[in-house]
């Protein structure tokens, strides 16, 4: 059951990936993208992880896509704009086959880790109650930075948007 | 481990919740027609009957339906075939899903199981409904931009921009109720609810939050796309907005899509302000406590009101007949109620008489029948939110754009700030 | 003793508080108030004569090996063995030069008060002068060699600035600079021995440059030490001919007259100069196991002695004769401690530190009279027009000369009997070295006569302007010369040798310092044979075992002197001046009167050449070509590596990204592997 | 039985899919959202090490802060590319190249 719906998400989400890479129009890259996000946030349900899995729901693919997705509209580039400049066969290969190198790579790494902790998670694990209490206890720094950065990216994006600077 | 009767019982309340928010939609309907008629000082439709009986135009829904269904579903030349396609599903599906966490009474207790009267009991219920709804954009940006029209792409970009501008402030002012209630899990919220304030109020987030209500049910305005915010259409300035390609069933998923919002909206309203499935005074103990008498006096009551309309159905149509009547099957419409309602008031004082020589209530029947009276209450308030906006949208008129724009952030946004730093100043001041 | 640091710091607060008056008015109309700026001035130097006045009384009350005040103020250099203390550190030896630093120092304070009266820079003068008594305190003071050099330093630094006082005349500058590069050269041999003494001491297990400890790892290792004792003394010496102005290094300090008066007295006549006699007998324990070096000292200091008399005759301007003198003085002192008779060394820069700084002070109140005059031929009859200054001036002069019984008289003859039984070299060197001395004393007398007669009798040779504005220098300059002449008479009595009936008190008062007593402790014990020939010399000076012998000689260098005075009369009294000797003795004073040009030699062996290295060689080849060819390489090298780094910003963001993922690669690959 | 491992080498495989795009394709946009890929991968690994590592909720906290920069980037790159195409009408990667001298 489980491992069907790891599957069955990773698939989506992999598959997701790639088209997202892969097809011409960015809008249905952006679609493509959601479907791998949307499948992530079923993949972070999983690990009990219910907060951050609402969090991808309403942050990435409700805002920052929907966001993405506006651009794209707003601009509304015209067919030979959104038209890629054909890429070098060798391009592609080299840089396919680097990625495939670094994933294999990266795999070896991560395949050296031993979890420790394979127990079911307590109670409340993951909810919005322990990782709000987690921010502001011990991550309280970072989170003053984190809200400080927004602040400043706020600022910024009125700044840049403006017609007239 | 999840076994059989735990998933009948998930399938059950989903089934359900959706039939609840479906039953809904021609109620919708109807209520549309029947005020904007009503508000108009018009009769609004009342000819569509099947074997004379129109119930005040209500049955005109199945003509649409049948309507809809018969016509040609047009896919446009130079539209983007699989978004275009896709739009008007995504916009219903989500709304649907939405529903999952929305609870309509409270836990019941049977055989030693406990059913939570919502389908999903996340911890962080609320942000869940946020969540889904921001995907709820989709539909309409996907039908504005895939239809390949300057109106239908106008009115996704409007609609894209408002929905993200509003979320904002609906967001925030669910703030000051997580706050307040310690939780944003929406049984707590509820639950919290049903204790009394100052001795006679019920502890409603519209007492407590009367300031983030309002900015909740603005939002939440904005959020369906109903005026005074229904800018994505605006049938004046840019014909039909996103849907203006759309016909046949496609364009009634558009149309229920946004009755169904209307119906999550009042759902959540209800919800998180007017104490939900609450019985006002009336939390569920004592509800059990003293079922016996509710069931008699619902039993009773409803016996009484079925009887009486009864006798109003026969009245009017006895003045049909002496008005002349439309000389069809029309005519007996009245009677045909009537005798109906004679046949369930009759039922249910029958029932009442029943309960009067019965002994005390079995624990699971106690508990049904509060069960039974949440569900009644919360179908209540929500349908009556259903009203408002419906009302709502029959009396104002609708922003510009910019004055739009203008209320979200430069006023809404400030205010929910505000509305969040009052709200912790009074519980620092009452110390919890 | 918690009070020793006293001494030197109050002139720093001094030099600070005048230093920071002077950059105060430095951009103003009007300079400072100077009588507040003389009072700090010269308090601060007061106030340490007078903490020093109180530790030689409590001094005096203590044993004499008991006779060592200390403190360390903190420690100044630790480097893995080497820790060094700023610690101060004074003995009996210290305490003479204590007296005559601050007490000369405070006298030519104050009159410095009257004779730079309107100056700009009155300010920043005393701001130099208590940082040159701070400078010179610390090198009386140190306990070690690198807080010594320090001093040497500073003194030398402040002998720059003050030479350069007026800086705005070139040929003062010029002055500055030659007296500070002399004096480096002799710096590089100072701290080339320091660093063989520490090499030593490092090797015997206890790297140290505490002179103390240093004297008592010499007596328990003395054969470590004599092995390098010859070396290491001779770059010592090398050091101190730099600072006190020997053969072949003493050029500098005629020019140095370029600096005010009080300058003069005070730095290039009483106390800076003295510096290298005072190290040499501060190191007395390494010169008594280098018998070479000794005798090197005292040739050279011999040398030195009648060379410089020898240009002393020929010259006109009145500060220069005195500078030779004081070139000449010094090389008896040299001639002193080079035979091993410190005492008599340190004798004879005690009392020459009064009569040089009297003549001075004299000088300089002659030039003042005549508004800056110092050519002596432009004077003459000035007695009749300063009497003060013309009988303090006469005084030292008979000082100087070594008239009975002047101070002179006393710490010169002990000079000349030391050298007479002294055992350095062969059995002919000392009786030689006698003969240069005595023939030096006549010729003192002699040029110092001329002076004297030229300056306040003879012909009256000064101008119309000057005789109008000529006057008695005021009570503030003249009171200063009133107590420097009668020390010139007095302090003689501190060394009456015992064939004359006294019991020569300076010598007692050091012998715990040049007879093997430190702090109580009787290091003498087991001395090596080498460490006692300046004993010896000492004790054949003090014994006195041949009373005859010594009056004999002490008769015959009078009569030397009172020739020289004689003559001098004769010639510029009576005689027809100079005119007269410049023709009789032509292209041979020609050579004198011009130096021996030394200057000329050292301009055309040295500097000339040093020119054309430094030129030719270091600035075409070695910086333009060697140093500057490879910085331009570098950056050549740079640019070409950029061009070619240039290749890969391409400005496509892409192959930015391209890298970094090649990057990242390898770092998996690190992890993996 | 699924374990960290699975989660890893997924994350790991959607990370490179995303430098992928990211070196691969021109148009800004796709670039941007496949730097929202990677940053989503990364996210993965986080809340798998927080399941299956140290059980504690620490990377879940990471990810809200990946997440929360992610708005901010998103916001700020986006504001940035219609910027460029408002002056210089494309959002080919390879045209923005006035930095190369």
């Amino acid at each position: 059951m489980q491992a069907a719906f790891f599957y069955l998400l990773a698939t989506l989400a992999v598959a997701g990936g790639v088209m997202m890479v892969s097809v011409r129009n960015p809008l249905s890259g952006a679609f493509a993208l959601i479907l791998s996000l949307c499948s992530l946030a079923g993949l972070f349900a999983m690990l009990n992880a219910e907060f951050i899995f609402i969090l991808q729901v309403l942050v990435y693919a409700g805002a920052i896509m929907v966001l993405i997705i506006f651009t794209i509209m707003l601009l509304n580039l015209r067919k030979e704009e959104l038209q890629e400049a054909p890429v070098g066969w060798l391009r592609l290969l080299l840089t396919a086959t680097l990625c495939a190198v670094g994933a294999f790579g990266a795999i070896q790494v991560f395949g050296t880790i031993e979890p420790n902790a394979a127990t079911t998670p307590m109670e409340g694990f993951g909810n919005m109650e322990g990782v709000g209490r987690l921010m502001l206890s011990n991550w309280v720094y970072p989170f003053e930075v984190v809200s400080l950065i927004l602040l400043v990216a706020v600022v910024g994006v009125v700044l840049l948007a403006k017609k007239v600077i | 481990m999840v076994d059989w009767i735990d998933f009948a019982i998930i399938g059950g309340k989903a089934v359900f919740i959706w039939g609840f928010a479906l039953t809904l939609l021609p109620v919708l309907i109807w209520f549309e027609r029947k005020g904007a008629a009503f508000i108009q000082d018009r009769a609004g439709p009342n000819r569509a009957a099947i074997l004379g009986i129109r119930l005040a135009g209500f049955i005109h829904n199945i003509a649409d339906v049948v309507k809809l269904l018969m016509k040609e579903m047009m896919i446009p030349p130079h539209v983007n075939r699989v978004f275009f396609m896709i739009a008007p599903v995504l916009g219903f599906t989500f709304i649907l899903t939405a529903f999952a966490v929305i609870p309509w009474a409270d836990t019941l207790n049977v055989g030693g199981r406990e059913i939570t009267m919502q389908v999903a009991n996340l911890n962080s219920g609320v942000l869940f409904i946020l969540a889904i709804t921001s995907l709820n954009v989709y539909g309409i940006i996907l039908a504005g931009w895939s239809s390949n029209n300057k109106f239908a792409l106008l009115g996704g970009l409007r609609s894209t921009a408002q929905m993200i501008s509003y979320e904002i402030p609906l967001g925030l002012a669910l703030v000051g109720v997580f706050m307040v209630y310690g939780s944003a899990q929406l049984n707590e919220i509820v639950r919290g609810q049903g204790e009394l304030l100052f001795g006679f109020l019920p502890k409603w987030g519209l007492f407590v939050q009367p300031l983030g209500a309002l900015l909740f049910i603005t939002a939440a305005f904005a959020e369906t796309n109903r005026n005074p915010f229904d800018l994505p259409e605006g049938e004046s300035e840019i014909v039909a907005g996103y849907h203006v390609e759309y016909s046949g069933m496609r364009f009634a998923l558009f149309y229920m899509g946004e009755y169904v919002a209307i119906v999550l909206a009042s759902a959540m309203i209800t919800t998180l302000y007017f104490g939900g499935w609450q019985v006002p005074y009336f939390p569920t103990e004592k509800i059990i406590a003293s079922a016996d008498s509710w069931l008699k006096v619902m039993l009773g009551v409803g016996g009484v009101g079925a009887l009486a309309f009864a006798a109003l159905m026969l009245f009017w149509a006895r003045r049909m007949k002496i008005g002349g009547g439309f000389g069809d099957l029309r005519d007996k419409e009245g009677i045909i109620l009537g005798v109906a309602h004679i046949a369930i008031g009759g039922a249910m004082l029958f029932f009442f008489w029943k309960t009067l020589s019965m002994g005390p209530l079995p624990d699971w029947g106690a508990r049904t029948v509060a069960v039974v009276a949440q569900i009644t209450s919360f179908a209540l308030k929500t349908i009556f939110w259903c009203w408002v906006f419906i009302w709502v949208r029959w009396s104002l008129p609708r922003f510009r754009y910019d004055q739009l724009m203008r209320l979200g952030w430069k006023q809404m946004i400030p205010l929910a700030f505000v509305n969040i730093f009052i709200t912790g100043l009074v519980m620092l001041w009452m110390d919890r | 003793m918690n009070l020793l640091w006293l001494i030197p710091f109050a002139p720093l607060v001094g030099a600070a508080l005048n230093g920071l008056v002077a950059l105060g008015y430095a951009k103003r109309e009007h300079g400072p108030n100077e009588r507040l700026v003389a009072l700090i001035g010269c308090g601060a130097s007061l106030f340490s004569f007078a903490v020093v006045v109180k530790l030689f009384v409590q001094m005096r009350a203590l044993a004499p090996e008991a006779r060592v005040f200390e403190q360390s103020l903190f420690t100044w250099i630790a480097a893995g063995p080497v820790r060094v203390e700023w610690a101060y550190w004074v003995d009996a030896l210290s305490m003479v030069m204590l007296l005559v630093v601050t007490g000369i120092g405070s006298l030519i304070h104050i009159y410095s008060a009257g004779y730079m009266h309107g100056d700009r820079g009155f300010a920043r003068f005393f701001s130099y002068l208590n940082l040159f008594m701070f400078a010179m305190l610390t090198l009386v003071m140190a306990k070690n060699l690198p807080l010594l050099f320090v001093g040497w330093e500073g003194v030398g630094l402040c002998s720059y600035l003050l030479i350069g006082f007026w800086y705005k005349d070139l040929a003062n500058a010029a002055a500055g600079k030659k007296a500070f590069i002399v004096n480096r050269i002799g710096d590089f041999a100072f701290l080339l021995g320091m660093f063989f003494l520490f090499v030593t001491s490092l090797k015997l297990g206890n790297p140290t440059l505490d002179v103390p400890t240093l004297r008592q790892l010499a007596f328990v290792h003395n054969d470590a030490f004599a092995t390098i004792a010859t070396v290491a003394c001779v770059l010592l010496f090398v050091g101190a001919c730099g600072k006190s102005a020997q053969i072949p290094l003493y050029v500098w300090l005629p020019d140095a007259m370029a600096g005010p008066t009080p300058v003069s007295a005070l730095i290039h006549a009483a106390t800076m100069v003295t510096a290298g006699v005072y190290m040499i007998a501060r190191l007395n324990f390494l010169y008594d196991l280098a018998p070479q070096a000794g005798a090197v000292v005292a040739i050279i200091g011999a040398a030195t002695a009648i060379f410089a008399a020898t240009i002393g005759f020929a010259q006109r301007d009145i500060k220069k004769v005195l500078a030779y003198s004081t070139v000449s003085q010094l090389g008896y002192m040299f001639l002193a401690v080079g035979v091993g008779a410190y005492a008599a060394g340190i004798f004879h820069l005690l009392t020459h530190a009064f009569f040089k700084a009297c003549l001075f002070l004299g000088a300089g109140s002659v030039i003042h009279g005549l508004s800056g005059e110092q050519d002596m031929f432009k004077m003459g009859q000035l007695r009749h027009h300063m009497k003060t200054t013309w009988l303090t001036f006469l005084i030292s002069s008979l000082a100087i000369a070594g008239i009975f019984p002047l101070a002179g008289f006393f710490s010169k003859d002990e000079i000349l009997w030391s050298v007479f039984n002294a055992r350095v070299g062969p059995e002919w060197l000392p009786r030689l070295l006698w003969t240069i001395g005595l023939v030096t004393a006549g010729m003192t007398a002699f040029y110092v006569f001329r002076a004297v007669f030229l300056t306040f009798h003879g012909k009256d040779n000064v101008s119309h302007d000057a005789k109008h504005h000529l006057h008695e220098s005021p009570p503030v300059m003249t009171i200063p010369l009133i107590v420097l002449a009668a020390g010139a008479v007095i302090v003689g009595f501190l060394g009456v040798p015992a064939a004359l009936g006294g019991n020569n008190a300076i010598h007692h008062w050091l012998e715990p310092v040049f007879a093997g007593h430190v702090g109580g402790h009787d290091l003498g014990v087991g001395l090596a044979p080498a460490v006692q020939s300046g004993a010896v010399a000492f004790a054949a000076a003090t014994e006195g075992h041949n009373t005859d012998l010594e009056m004999l000689l002490m008769g015959i260098s009078v009569l030397v002197a009172t020739a020289g005075i004689l003559l001098a009369h004769a010639i510029y009294v009576r005689g027809g001046g100079a005119s007269a000797m410049t023709r009789s003795l032509g292209p041979i004073y020609t050579l004198v009167a011009n130096k021996f040009y030394v200057d000329e030699l050292y301009e055309h062996a040295i500097v000339r050449p040093g020119y054309a290295i430094a030129d030719k060689l270091m600035y075409r080849v070695i910086d333009s070509g060697i140093i500057e060819g490879i910085v331009n390489g570098l950056g050549i090298t740079a640019r070409l590596f950029g061009a070619g780094a240039r290749l890969l910003q391409s400005g496509v963001v892409r192959t930015y990204a391209f890298f970094m993922l090649i990057g990242f690669l390898y770092l998996v690959y690190e992890l993996v592997r | 039985m699924i374990g960290l491992h699975h989660y890893l080498y997924l994350s790991a495989i959607l990370f490179f899919i995303g430098a992928f795009g990211v070196l691969f394709r021109r148009n800004l946009l796709v670039i941007l959202m496949s730097i929202e890929l990677m940053l989503n991968a990364v996210n993965l690994s986080f809340i798998a090490f927080s399941r299956y590592g140290t059980a504690t909720m620490d990377g879940h906290v990471a990810a809200f802060f990946v997440m929360a920069l992610a708005a901010a980037e998103a916001g700020i790159g986006l504001a940035i590319l219609v910027m460029l195409f408002r002056n210089r009408t494309t959002v080919q990667a390879d045209d923005m190249t006035l930095m190369r001298d």
